[in-house]
């Protein structure tokens, strides 16, 4: 294929970065062995950046690497100073590393987020032929936030977030909601890929694989995986970015996306927040306004 | 005892309400209802928590999951916070929870919050009446959310 | 019921006594007799095997086996507790007459009859001294002391309060037909016994290799200092005889989680000589 | 070897056959694609596909099956149904991987009573591959398109019928014991055969695993693992989805006054999978933990069973988050 602009001018900073040492680490894309596919690449000098491509088959969110990346070794060595860290990002993988860093999980004045002009992802449609990811399609954020380098070229023009599919779902009647949702969970093999994926799930013991106190069974009967992923997918509440991580980790096609699109869909609702692209200071869920919403509160008073 | 509530025909259906209830306000509250001698239903299972701010997510769904029809969660009014903001904090979680859980088919009235002061035992007995009233009137849990023996070993 | 088909089920057993072992009350030794008298024939285990304890609800260990092959009408197992192990800690909350399981016996043994007219060193440490004890109730059991020339015994601890079994080692330090050195890192005001760690006792006591044999048990750690003196005494690395330990599901050599190198330690261990470790790789 | 044909319009005729004899699971489209499933003379069953999401060793060895139970006095062993099962449609590399399980589950000191139960029960009737996906490398794993091991008949599918070969004595009883659904091959339908087979042998990707054994025993670097781990994850799709993995673990769950012991999938990529309670973890880094993937698939499995531990199915290359590639993996190591 032939290498893009973005792609030429992409490598060359990446190894601009290695020329002046100020990364270590740059985190982007290299060819997949599979066809029509790219896969997460670390470059840890400037000849490995060679290998790094930028193409419509970019889907992963890098910034699911940086809390790993970032931790502290159990021995640190004298003078441990924590790597530093250029990720090659996309609108999505921006407001992760944002998000990341009003968490806690990362230094800002350790990575570098390279800015590429995301023209959207493709995936597989059931028929088999590529068409842009659900993602991308309905991605409110193409241009990269807060990036330290731009590199130039077109982008996507944002979508609007009406979230359709959530409010055609919201129509149904309960029964056949929780009928849907337990269809899809139902496929779940309990592999953990949609957690690991997830630039969010950084905690070191997930509830799911706390034994003293049991939260779940680790057996995938579908009682336990039902929990456990409504307890993950909250977990995401007010910090998805709907980069669909998780979906396309997912080894058995479970649509992930129109269960974790509601809590979006809410946090812009009820706090105006949508992770990375409004500026609050931190996630809405850590903190409080005195005038929010009452409405859902039971007051047995009222007739 | 929990299938039972499945099996049992809804006229005599007795729910299983999982209360939450926070040591400062809602607990004492309920104490209070107690000494009051005030009536109310003895389907709620009482569970106190330092403040409604402590209440997990988690604790609600596993409470459902375990076989309670409904769950109850309730707190100071808001700026009567024993930790001043916790229950203010509790308050967007749960609004984003009850939406959530609605949005997944079940139904908003087995999921429901509240605050009840100290001094409030007439409130409290009242809260309990409407749940439990709620609850029965939809009727005993019919979602495989419920663990089962059957579901352990899918 | 004969249980001996699936070996997934465990024999049922009924703790007979608890004996706390130490200070810190986190190492107990737990006698078990079979509920089925049957069983008990059917279990007979080798010194060194161990075998899966089964807490109904709480899940399954693997322990290794304390008493002696001789001592009839009980087995016995002695038990470290870990904050953290979901089994240990419900373990050591039972009491005599509370029922149970026990799964095996699992593993290979100490190969104490090839050994026969041979003399003995047996270093142990810490609270893998367990089969360590049973092999030594065994040795100087009267119909067996006398297949064996000179035995000698070395067994250290952190402290007077953490040595395990301090009435039999009390024993044994009475008997002439046994030399044992007790050591601990650190002593007490009370403690007139030696000071000082395992492999230094080794050089001190400096027993002969000749037709001689060494079965050593221990932390990774002591097994990592003690090789050295052993080899100068002249041990050969297949004289010497060492146990291992690795987290175990199973115990059968199919969970596929205690393996160092291709060699699982439930199945081809975990009794391996220091010459065999020496190819494992991983191992230490 | 003796062929018997059947043609392709009486292939529910077969099933409708064989449904009486037997509980019958054969290849149908689902949502989600094609999948193994209960299928009936009504059912429509599909030939063309490349293999199913999940592995064939489901059906002997379940993500999670009780094992035991306590009912508060004894633990007694798990009851299990004791049907027949006819398994139509299982790709080669599928029915291959069931022989490896064999060797630990059955052939081994311990004999499994749950999977060998379930394996005494099962006919299996694969079909070779006309169409190998993108990452399959069976060829060079000792399988391949048409591989026999693990199957008690072999299928293939031609243009207009459907060719059947038995592969081992029990698959032998089944043709003969049903020997008026067949007819004679004719000659044109043997060439067919031999054509087919060629063919998509020659489409599989090739992948040079002879000498990796010795090659691995040499990798001890672990910069080389960390490297290839680098990437990882931490999931267990590629485990799960393995059609020759096979650790569990061992659980017991309360279940009112007593408890049922399960035995479920683990996967060695679980950073917790080794980690002992007293906090020690004797595989701490995702480099070690896939180095013991890898070695256990292609030298421990070798010495302890003289086999491979890989199918070639593919499975892990395509359903890795971050596509590592276990041809990749061993051409690095040979390198």
């Amino acid at each position: 294929m032939m290498m893009s602009d973005a792609e030429k001018k992409m490598k060359a900073a990446a190894k601009k970065l290695f020329a002046e040492g100020t990364a270590d680490v740059v985190v982007g894309f290299r060819e997949g062995s599979r066809p029509n596919s790219s896969r997460p690449y670390f470059a840890r000098n400037e000849a490995d950046c060679e290998k790094f491509v930028w193409d419509k088959y970019c889907r992963a969110n890098l910034a699911a690497f940086l809390p790993a990346l970032f931790e502290k070794p159990a021995r640190p060595k004298e003078g441990y100073k924590p790597p530093r860290i250029a990720v090659i990002a996309k609108g999505c993988d921006g407001r992760s590393i944002l998000g990341l860093v009003k968490e806690h999980q990362v230094a800002c004045e350790n990575v570098v987020i390279i800015a590429m002009p995301c023209e959207g992802m493709v995936s597989l449609s059931s028929t088999g032929k590529e068409e842009t990811a659900r993602a991308c399609a309905e991605c409110v954020c193409p241009v990269v936030q807060g990036a330290d380098l731009v590199v130039p070229g077109t982008a996507k023009k944002p979508a609007k977030a009406d979230y359709a599919r959530v409010k055609k779902f919201e129509a149904k009647p309960f029964a056949e909601r929780w009928k849907i949702f337990e269809r899809e969970i139902s496929k779940c093999i309990r592999c953990n890929a949609c957690r690991e994926a997830c630039p969010n799930c950084y905690c070191k013991v997930c509830f799911a694989d706390q034994r003293r106190p049991a939260w779940l069974s680790p057996a995938n009967g579908l009682s336990d995986t039902i929990a456990y992923h409504m307890v993950r997918m909250f977990h995401q509440a007010g910090r998805c970015v709907e980069c669909d991580a998780c979906v396309n980790a997912c080894p058995m096609g479970i649509d992930l996306r129109l269960f974790t699109q509601k809590l979006a869909a809410d946090a812009l609702a009820l706090f105006g927040s949508a992770p990375g692209v409004s500026d609050d200071k931190v996630p809405p869920l850590y903190t409080f306004s005195q005038d929010d919403s009452e409405a859902f509160i039971t007051d047995p008073e009222e007739k | 005892m929990r299938r039972s509530t499945l099996t049992k025909p809804s006229q005599t259906y007795e729910p299983t309400i999982v209360a939450f209830l926070c040591n400062w306000c809602s607990y004492a509250g309920a104490d209070l209802a107690g000494v009051s001698r005030m009536q109310y239903p003895a389907n709620v299972r009482v569970i106190r928590v330092p403040c409604s701010g402590r209440v997990d997510p988690l604790y609600i769904i596993k409470a459902l999951q375990e076989g309670a029809d409904g769950v109850l969660v309730s707190g100071c009014h808001p700026g009567d916070c024993h930790y001043i903001s916790g229950n203010l904090v509790a308050r967007r979680k749960f609004a984003m929870l009850k939406n959530f859980l609605t949005y997944l088919g079940i139904e908003p009235e087995r999921v429901q919050f509240s605050w009840v002061s100290a001094s409030e035992g007439g409130r409290f007995a009242a809260l309990i009446e409407r749940v439990v009233a709620d609850v029965k009137k939809l009727g005993p849990r019919t979602i495989a959310m419920k663990k089962r023996a059957a579901m352990q070993i899918a | 019921m004969s249980t001996t088909a699936n070996p997934y089920i465990p024999y049922k057993v009924r703790i007979e006594s608890v004996t706390a072992e130490n200070d810190d009350k986190d190492l107990k030794t737990f006698r078990f007799s079979f509920v089925d008298k049957a069983d008990e024939a059917a279990f007979s285990h080798q010194c060194g095997q161990f075998a899966m304890l089964h807490v109904p609800g709480a899940g399954e260990i693997p322990i290794g086996i304390a008493s002696s092959p001789l001592d009839k009408g009980y087995v016995e197992f002695t038990v470290k507790r870990y904050p953290t192990g979901s089994v240990t800690t419900v373990l050591h909350d039972l009491s005599e007459g509370d029922t149970m399981g026990v799964r095996g016996p699992l593993g290979n043994s100490f190969p104490l009859d090839g050994l026969r007219g041979k003399n003995l060193l047996i270093v142990g440490g810490g609270f893998a001294f367990t089969t360590l004890r049973a092999a030594i109730r065994y040795l100087l059991h009267d119909s067996v002391r006398k297949n064996y020339a000179n035995i000698t015994i070395i067994y250290g601890a952190r402290s007077p309060g953490e040595l395990l079994y301090k009435n039999e080692l009390a024993e044994w330090q009475k008997r002439p037909d046994v030399a044992t050195h007790i050591t601990v890192d650190k002593g007490d005001a009370s403690w007139k016994g030696r000071e000082g760690f395992v492999p230094t006792v080794v050089s001190q006591v400096k027993p002969s290799s000749e037709n001689a044999a060494c079965i050593v048990c221990g932390p990774p750690i002591m097994l990592k200092f003690t090789m050295p003196p052993l080899l100068e005494l002249g041990f050969a690395p297949d004289a010497i005889i060492t146990s291992q330990e690795r987290k175990m599901s199973c115990g059968i050599g199919k969970c596929g989680r205690c393996n160092i190198g291709s060699k699982y330690v439930c199945k081809d261990g975990p009794v391996f000589t220091y010459a065999q470790m020496m190819e494992m790789e991983e191992g230490s | 070897m003796s062929f018997s044909v059947l043609d392709s319009k009486n292939l529910n005729k077969f099933i409708a056959a064989i449904a009486k004899q037997a509980r019958v699971r054969g290849p149908v489209a689902d949502a989600s694609g094609v999948i193994l499933s209960d299928i009936t003379p009504r059912s429509s069953v599909i030939l063309t596909y490349a293999n199913f999401k999940l592995p064939f060793k489901r059906e002997f060895f379940p993500q999670c099956e009780v094992i035991s139970r306590y009912d508060g006095a004894a633990v007694k062993e798990e009851s299990s149904d004791n049907n027949v099962v006819v398994y139509f449609g299982i790709r080669p590399c599928d029915a291959q991987s069931i022989a490896m399980l064999d060797k630990v589950f059955v052939d081994d000191k311990y004999a499994d009573p749950y999977f060998q139960k379930r394996r005494n029960n099962a006919l299996i009737i694969s079909l070779a591959c006309n169409e190998p996906a993108a990452t399959c490398f069976c060829e060079s794993t000792g399988g391949g398109p048409a591989s026999k091991s693990g199957s008690d008949v072999i299928a293939y599918s031609l243009k207009q019928s459907l060719l059947f070969e038995p592969v081992s004595k029990k698959g032998e009883d089944f043709i003969k014991k049903n020997a008026k659904l067949f007819r004679a091959p004719a000659q044109k339908e043997l060439q067919e055969r031999e054509k087919l087979v060629s063919v998509t042998s020659s489409k599989t990707h090739a992948v040079k695993i002879d000498g990796s054994r010795a090659a691995l025993a040499k990798k001890t670097d672990s910069s080389f693992w960390d490297n290839i781990a680098e990437t990882c994850l931490g999931c267990g799709a590629c485990t799960f989805l393995c059609p020759t993995c096979h650790c569990f673990d061992l659980f017991d769950e309360k279940l009112g006054d007593g408890s049922a012991r399960l035995r479920l999938h683990d996967a060695c990529m679980f950073a917790s999978f080794v980690k002992e309670a007293s906090g020690h973890n004797p595989r701490n880094k995702k480099g070690e933990r896939m180095r013991q993937r890898v070695m256990h698939k292609f030298s421990y499995a070798p010495e302890n069973f003289n086999a491979v531990f890989c199918v070639g199915c593919g499975r892990c290359i395509s359903a890795c988050p971050s596509n590592i590639d276990i041809r990749e993996t061993l051409a690095g190591v040979i390198a």
